[in-house]
């Protein structure tokens, strides 16, 4: 026992108390806000320029500094943007871009054909500077494989200052949509070309906002206005309207609902797979929620070049066992649909648009009858092995896929994102048997250029190998009709080469104090979509606070 | 006489991070045959250190150990480890100082008893239960099989010393290192413990080697006496001739510290002034010099070496009592 | 004497420091999986003759070991590499510059706050041993130090965050930019990893000072008519306190890699973070790199702890000789 | 003289014993397995018909989970504080015993893991350990264990090898030691006899306490998306939950509240143990 006296152990007390008094009198209030916007995004950033492949949630940033020659109206139509007037030949083999003018860069370079010029050279690799780029996926056949400046320069010439030309060797009746394709091919000015560092920590664009600062741990991305910028909005008035835009990374959803319905952020986006959080957001009278069409179908997509999905039987056997409704309703709560078919009823990849032909389905016996199947076929059981990232809902949906799974009868275990990540830096799926695959295909036909191209990416486990469908997939991209891109689709589907789950529109929730989301109207007309697939309109938006 | 272990020349170092420690320097020691040798010494003077190293028992990277040890007609400093296992026990034994942590705290008497006998001798368990409960008779604790499954912590101290012997005799040792058996006991224990121990040794004809920093005890129970100062032996000789014929200053120092019976109240128990010297850095000349009141300059200069006043009585010493010289002041 | 003793303690941490990254380096080639192909795909040959030398793969595991270190010496962390895949990045130093000040800072205020309050604590509980209000405390303070920081943090988000509507929920605020909000965004992710600590400290402070009650330099104190306060804090608490620096010393360094899922859980993408990616994007360089620093922390700070026992307690200084 | 347990001690105890009751039982009690989806029970509250502690939002039920969970978590905590804390205090208890060079490599060893993090050791080792070269080949879930229950176990190793070294240093500095090598024991026996009988006291109450680290390590991986597939262990269903706390916060909170509970109730028997075996020592 203690050999001191009793008696002033309140003394003691009181110091205790003092010392929390002292430490929780901290409480300051929050910074004021103005015209500062504070947007969360679910996606890191790994750089912007033509070689980075940035998601969505990064090209809604990118886009307010850099823009693109064509964009997507609100109708799903592309328009001229950059460009002043688009304009192809009968048999879409040539396309003539006339730019606006008096359109400058943040470092003071004006838009010229040159400069596009210049990116489209970046862009196919040519640009020895910078590599080969994703978009170069899209356009590289459509040049017909040129590997020099030499062969470029007879495929792309400058017919005037402001006036570019394109000679395609094949038809390419969407080649206007390559120049959008959901906002990748920026373009930037020549100096930023020139830079190593191009897109990780400069870039010099046409957009609203001039870069600031970029984080170099890919967290924080901050903007500024851009005086100059050459948008006007309806009344005529100087764009944009904030003077700062702040763009943070928030990799869990619940933490961008929680600050979001703190004030800490003004907006921010979502996937359907935030149900939760969405439901709750809804009811809350403080904030706004913008949905896009539920055209984004995300599909499981099997590697065909290893076991086991190199077999029918294993891809029917994945394609019957998931349970699509209830596949939407764990992950989504209610905010996306059960996917059947590609895309929407009124795309033309879709079977039962105009059409009775059937989509894959749910069903359980067929499930088990093509487990058994395959068992028979190479002695061994089914096993999937299903990457997950690191956020809760890729967890979530995973591991019930993986239930559905075992449900009928096939090994399923997840692969932990440790693995995954490094597997899918290897070049998307380029060694996985599967993979979640968002076919952003609401509006447009072009992912077919996924199924139908060699690349100089090799991303053979990526694509389809099966020469025909490759060539019904050509012949649908040249002659852009719907019948022929169903005919495709059949296949895909009898194959079961991809297995749609949901389809959903992605969510951007505003804070009602937040004004002028997708108000600004185009140059040519229209607008752009509030939920679009390249980021709303940030020049308009403005916090009335 | 025949020579139960003879000790030559043994030197023992401890490497510390301040330095080499020579613990023990130099030690001569007869052991002969069914006598009773005495090591006194205060503490820290390298009695026990010096003892362990003869039987082999320091071990670890940091002690180098010279010289050489013969036991029983074997040179136990050229045998290997295991071959000096083998004589642990059934050779030479030691009863340790404190009873008290000499004993594992957490398995019965019986069992740390019999542990000896059934790997040693090969016993069986029962056999071996049975031989324990009659060398605790013969180490004279009473109902021996009730003893047998108690743990130390329920014994006093004077018993677990008994249990203590009765492990070092279990195995029939032919020679037993006592290390200050009694230290950690009160008086009138101590005196029993001093006793039984001799009748254990005439009865088991055992020669013994006892370590004490008491000078009385040695006189009642040592046929030979050493005396250790900082790791060397100062004096040795036949029991009856070192108190006859004190010769170092030290050893008379020592007796001088015991309490007396007789003496008078009020009167000052001698003690013996100043500290040992510093093991790591030792003084060129006699270690003692420093704390000796005969001390002259000779000591502070020359190591003494030992000298022979014939009967085998050894000293170390420049100035030897019976010497006429002036005490300092 | 005491400089050989103090030289000794450094080589063997050094020694330590030296096995470890060692360590490291063969335990980053075992990640399976070609790191060309990882970090690179999109390259050309000649890149990929370049990354496979800046790798390393090109020399055995030694001498590669031997370069990054001289590397690492002169302050080159190596290279990030971006996932575009060809052979470009940013300098792990820079990622380092803007991470580790925030759980450096994190990981201060964290061992501020739990010695600020479970020095109080301990002492009262040492005070009142064996009563009452020391058992419960003492239960509770058991109970509390079982939960894990996550679910205290993931409680407090919530709550204090969202519906109390006190703290902001998500990110990180430098000290320079605004020192009042630097100190609100770091409330709930120091005290989430905090209440643990306090509790374990309180417990160690507690036994200790307990012991030390005992002692007889406190009756003579007592006896000398010091008041009970005097004495705990001046007499009792510094004799009391070792165990509760060894601890310190350890959490340290748990916390430089232990505030991993405290940094997800409020979005502070700190050096945990910065490690957890390194991992998962086998960004071979930065892994090495930033696992040896963390070494450095943890062994640099059980020797400042060294030196802390000698300056707390002098029993330690004199009692070497 | 025997002192008599408090609530909290039985409390302990009986969670304890319920756990590991659930652990080895749980798949006879009869209700649908952890993986089976409810789908129109989805988000119901605890106390649900059929459901007590309610369903989650992927619509798989919580008790189903809890009892699974407690395998799990208890299989994997019980393994590798077993398997460290053998391989650990064989090491700790040798080094101790012989010194020399072989206790500076083992010291020296203890201090090289220590030096990493114990969560950053064990991600690495399972980013390591739990991929296959050829991506395409799942690694089967007992691998996935196995891979775990080691990391974890290299966790432990050291944790445990330094209480028994210590122990061992001081135990072995101890007359008896000396006593019994007097007699002619061999090392082993001495070891075995001797001093682990000394030692044991110390590391099963600490290895209580090492189960609680490891059950949390454990939770705290799979909350990295480490742990074991398919998010079946407690750990798991924290990170599964962590994002429906505003929604259904009895999907978060009945697992952190299994897996306290376990925690608290090791930590305590851990205590208990330590205070009553080492009461003979204490008379002394």
């Amino acid at each position: 026992m203690n050999k001191l006296s009793r008696g002033n152990h309140r003394k003691v007390a009181f110091v205790m108390a003092m010392a929390l008094v002292a430490s929780l009198s901290q409480v300051a209030p929050a910074a004021a806000k103005g015209d500062d916007i504070v947007i969360l995004i679910g996606e890191k950033d790994s750089g912007w320029c033509a070689q980075d492949s940035p998601g969505l949630d990064q090209i809604s940033a990118k886009n307010a500094v850099a823009e693109t020659l064509t964009i997507m109206n609100e109708k799903g139509k592309i328009v001229p943007y950059l460009a002043k007037t688009v304009e192809n030949s009968a048999d879409f083999k040539t396309w003539k871009f006339t730019l606006r003018e008096g359109i400058y860069f943040h470092d003071g370079e004006e838009l010229t054909a040159a400069t596009v010029l210049a990116n489209v050279a970046a862009n196919l690799g040519l640009n020895p500077l910078i590599p080969a780029s994703l978009p170069a996926i899209a356009w590289q056949d459509g040049f017909g494989g040129v590997t020099s400046l030499a062969q470029f320069a007879a495929k792309a010439q400058a017919l005037g200052k402001y006036v570019v030309q394109f000679n395609l060797p094949a038809p390419r009746p969407l080649f206007n949509e390559s120049w959008y394709a959901n906002g990748r091919p920026v373009i930037w000015s020549t100096k930023t070309l020139q830079t190593k560092a191009c897109g990780t920590t400069v870039g010099a664009g046409t957009g609203p906002f001039k870069i600031r600062s970029k984080g170099v741990d890919q967290f924080q991305t901050v903007l500024e206005a851009n005086p100059n910028y050459w948008r006007k909005d309806a009344a005529g008035k100087r764009l944009p309207k904030a003077a700062t835009v702040t763009y943070k990374v928030v990799l869990d959803a619940a933490q961008r609902t929680n600050a979001l319905v703190k004030g800490q952020a003004d907006i921010a986006t979502f996937g359907a797979s935030s149900g939760p959080q969405l439901n709750e957001m809804k009811k809350n009278a403080k904030l706004v929620l913008f949905e896009g069409r539920r055209d984004t179908t995300w599909s499981f997509h099997m590697n065909t070049t290893a076991a086991p999905f190199n077999s029918k039987s294993a891809r029917l056997a994945f394609s019957y066992a998931i349970d699509r409704e209830a596949l939407a309703k764990v992950v989504a709560k209610g905010n996306a649909d059960a996917a059947y078919c590609f895309g929407a009823t009124y795309h033309p990849y879709n079977l039962s648009n105009g059409g009775k032909k059937k989509c894959a389905t749910f069903d359980l016996a067929k499930a088990k009858q093509y487990v058994a199947a395959y068992k028979t076929e190479t002695g061994k059981d089914l096993t999937v092995l299903l990457p997950t990232t690191e956020s809760t809902e890729s967890a979530k949906a995973n591991q019930a896929v993986c239930n559905m799974l075992k449900k009928a009868g096939a090994a399923c275990s997840l692969m932990p994102p440790v693995t995954a990540t490094a597997v899918i830096l290897r070049g998307f799926a380029l060694q996985q048997q599967v993979s979640w695959f968002n076919v952003v295909a609401g509006y447009s036909p072009a992912f077919a250029d996924l199924f139908s191209r060699k690349t100089n990416l090799e991303l053979s486990g990526f694509r389809f190998t099966n020469p025909g469908l490759a060539a019904c997939f050509q012949t649908a991209l040249e002659t852009n009709a719907a019948a022929k891109y169903q005919e495709c689709a059949a296949v895909l589907h009898g194959e079961a080469y991809w297995v749609p789950t949901y389809n959903e529109g992605g969510f951007i929730v505003a804070r009602n104090t937040v004004t002028g989301l997708g108000e600004t109207p185009l140059p040519v007309g229209g607008k752009r979509p509030v939920v679009g697939l390249s980021g709303f309109d940030i020049a308009s938006v403005k916090v009335s606070d | 006489m025949n020579s139960m272990m003879s000790i030559g020349n043994l030197h023992v170092r401890f490497a510390t991070p301040f330095g080499s420690l020579e613990a023990v320097r130099s030690v001569d020691l007869e052991i002969p045959a069914g006598a009773s040798v005495g090591i006194v010494g205060e503490s820290g003077s390298g009695k026990t250190v010096a003892c362990r190293a003869a039987m082999g028992l320091l071990s670890g990277s940091n002690v180098q150990r010279d010289g050489t040890v013969v036991f029983d007609g074997k040179e136990l400093t050229a045998m290997t480890r295991e071959e000096v296992r083998n004589e642990f026990g059934t050779g030479m034994a030691m009863i340790f100082q404190d009873p008290m942590t000499a004993l594992n705290p957490v398995r019965r008497i019986g069992t740390q008893l019999s542990e000896s006998l059934r790997l040693r001798l090969g016993m069986d368990k029962k056999a071996a239960l049975a031989r324990s409960a009659e060398l605790l008779s013969l180490v004279r604790i009473p109902d021996p099989e009730a003893m047998l499954k108690k743990f130390p912590y329920q014994l006093s101290g004077g018993m677990r010393q008994r249990v203590m012997i009765a492990i070092a005799i279990s195995c029939n040792p032919k020679l037993l290192f006592a290390d200050e058996p009694t230290t950690a006991l009160d008086v009138t224990v101590q005196a029993q413990i001093l006793q039984l121990l001799s009748e254990l040794r005439r009865d088991l004809k055992m020669s013994m080697v006892l370590i004490t920093h008491d000078l009385g005890v040695v006189a009642n129970h040592t046929d030979f006496v050493a005396v250790m100062y900082a790791g060397e032996v100062v004096e040795q000789a036949t029991t009856a001739e070192l108190f006859a014929n004190m010769k170092m200053p030290y050893t008379q120092a020592l007796l001088n510290s015991i309490p007396n019976i007789e003496m008078k109240s009020g009167e000052r128990l001698q003690v013996i002034e100043g500290r040992l010297p510093n093991p790591v850095d030792r003084p060129k000349g006699c270690g003692f010099v420093t704390r000796c009141s005969y001390a002259q300059q000779k000591c502070h200069d020359e190591h003494p070496p030992l000298l022979d006043a014939g009967n085998g009585h050894l000293y170390r010493c420049w100035y030897p009592l019976g010497h006429t010289i002036a005490r300092k002041p | 004497m005491k400089y050989r003793v103090a030289l000794k303690n450094l080589a063997k941490a050094v020694l330590v420091l030296f096995l470890v990254t060692f360590s490291i380096s063969i335990l980053v080639r075992w990640l399976p999986g070609d790191p060309i192909e990882i970090l690179m795909p999109f390259a050309t040959e000649e890149g990929r003759a370049a990354l496979r030398a800046e790798l390393g793969l090109d020399i055995n595991v030694v001498q590669y070991y031997f370069s990054w270190l001289f590397d690492l010496l002169r302050g080159d962390f190596g290279v990030w590499y971006a996932s575009t895949g060809d052979g470009g990045g940013v300098p792990v130093r820079s990622m380092l510059a803007v991470a580790l000040p925030r759980s450096l800072l994190i990981m201060l205020y964290t061992m501020v706050v739990s010695i600020v309050f479970a020095v109080p604590l301990g002492i009262f509980l040492a005070y009142r041993a064996e009563t009452r209000t020391d058992k419960t405390i003492s239960n509770v303070l058991f109970a509390v130090s079982s939960i894990p920081s996550f679910a205290i943090g993931l409680a407090l988000a919530f709550v204090v965050g969202v519906q109390l509507d006190l703290l902001p929920v998500i990110g990180y605020v430098p000290f320079a930019e605004n020192p009042s909000e630097h100190f609100r965004s770091l409330v709930m992710p120091v005290v989430s990893l905090s209440i643990g600590l306090i509790a374990t400290f309180s417990r160690l402070l507690r036994v200790d000072m307990i012991a030390t009650l005992r002692e007889d330099f406190v009756t003579m104190a007592s006896s000398k008519g010091l008041s009970n306060m005097w004495i705990l804090w001046r007499h009792v608490l510094r004799p009391s306190s070792s165990t509760l620096m060894t601890s310190a010393a350890l959490q340290m360094g748990a916390l430089i890699g232990g505030a991993v899922v405290i940094e997800s859980v409020f979005a502070l993408n700190g050096f945990g973070m910065l490690l957890t990616t390194a991992i998962a994007t086998r960004q071979y360089l930065a892994i090495q790199s930033l696992v040896a620093l963390i070494a450095i922390a943890y062994i640099v700070f059980n020797l400042i702890v060294d030196v802390l026992y000698a300056v707390v307690d002098p029993r330690v200084r004199g009692g070497r000789g | 003289m025997r002192k008599k347990y408090t609530i909290p001690t039985y409390f302990a105890f009986g969670w304890l014993g319920f756990a590991v009751f659930l652990a080895v039982f749980g798949s006879f009690i009869p209700i649908d397995g952890y993986q089976v989806i409810h789908g129109d029970f989805i988000d119901s509250p605890p106390f649900t018909s059929g459901h007590w502690f309610g369903v989650d939002s992927n619509g798989y039920d919580i008790f189903s989970g809890i009892i699974n969970g407690a395998r799990l978590s208890i299989f994997i905590a019980v393994v590798s504080v077993g398997l460290g804390g053998f391989i650990g205090s064989l090491l700790g208890v040798t080094a101790a015993y012989y010194r020399g060079r072989y206790d500076s490599v083992v010291n020296t060893a203890f201090n090289v893991v220590l030096s990493v993090p114990n969560l950053v050791l064990a991600l690495a080792l399972v980013a390591v350990l739990a991929t296959n070269v050829d991506i395409n080949e799942a690694v089967p879930t007992w691998r996935r264990l196995i891979t775990l229950v080691m990391s974890l176990t290299i966790v432990i190793i050291p944790i445990l090898g330094r209480i028994a070294r210590a122990a061992t240093l001081a135990w072995s500095g101890r007359e008896f030691i000396v006593a019994a090598r007097s007699m002619g024991m061999r090392d082993r026996h001495i070891i075995s006899r001797h001093i682990v009988p000394n030692v044991l006291p110390a590391l099963i109450a600490v290895g209580f306490l090492a189960v609680g680290v490891v059950i949390i390590a454990e939770a705290s991986l799979s909350l990295l998306g480490v742990g074991i597939p398919d998010g079946a262990s407690w750990g798991g269903m924290i990170a599964r939950g962590r994002n429906d706390l505003e929604y259904n916060p009895h999907a978060l909170y009945i697992p952190i509240i299994a897996l306290a509970f376990t925690v608290i109730s090791t930590n305590h028997v851990g205590d208990v143990l330590r205070g009553k075996l080492d009461r003979r020592e204490g008379r002394l």
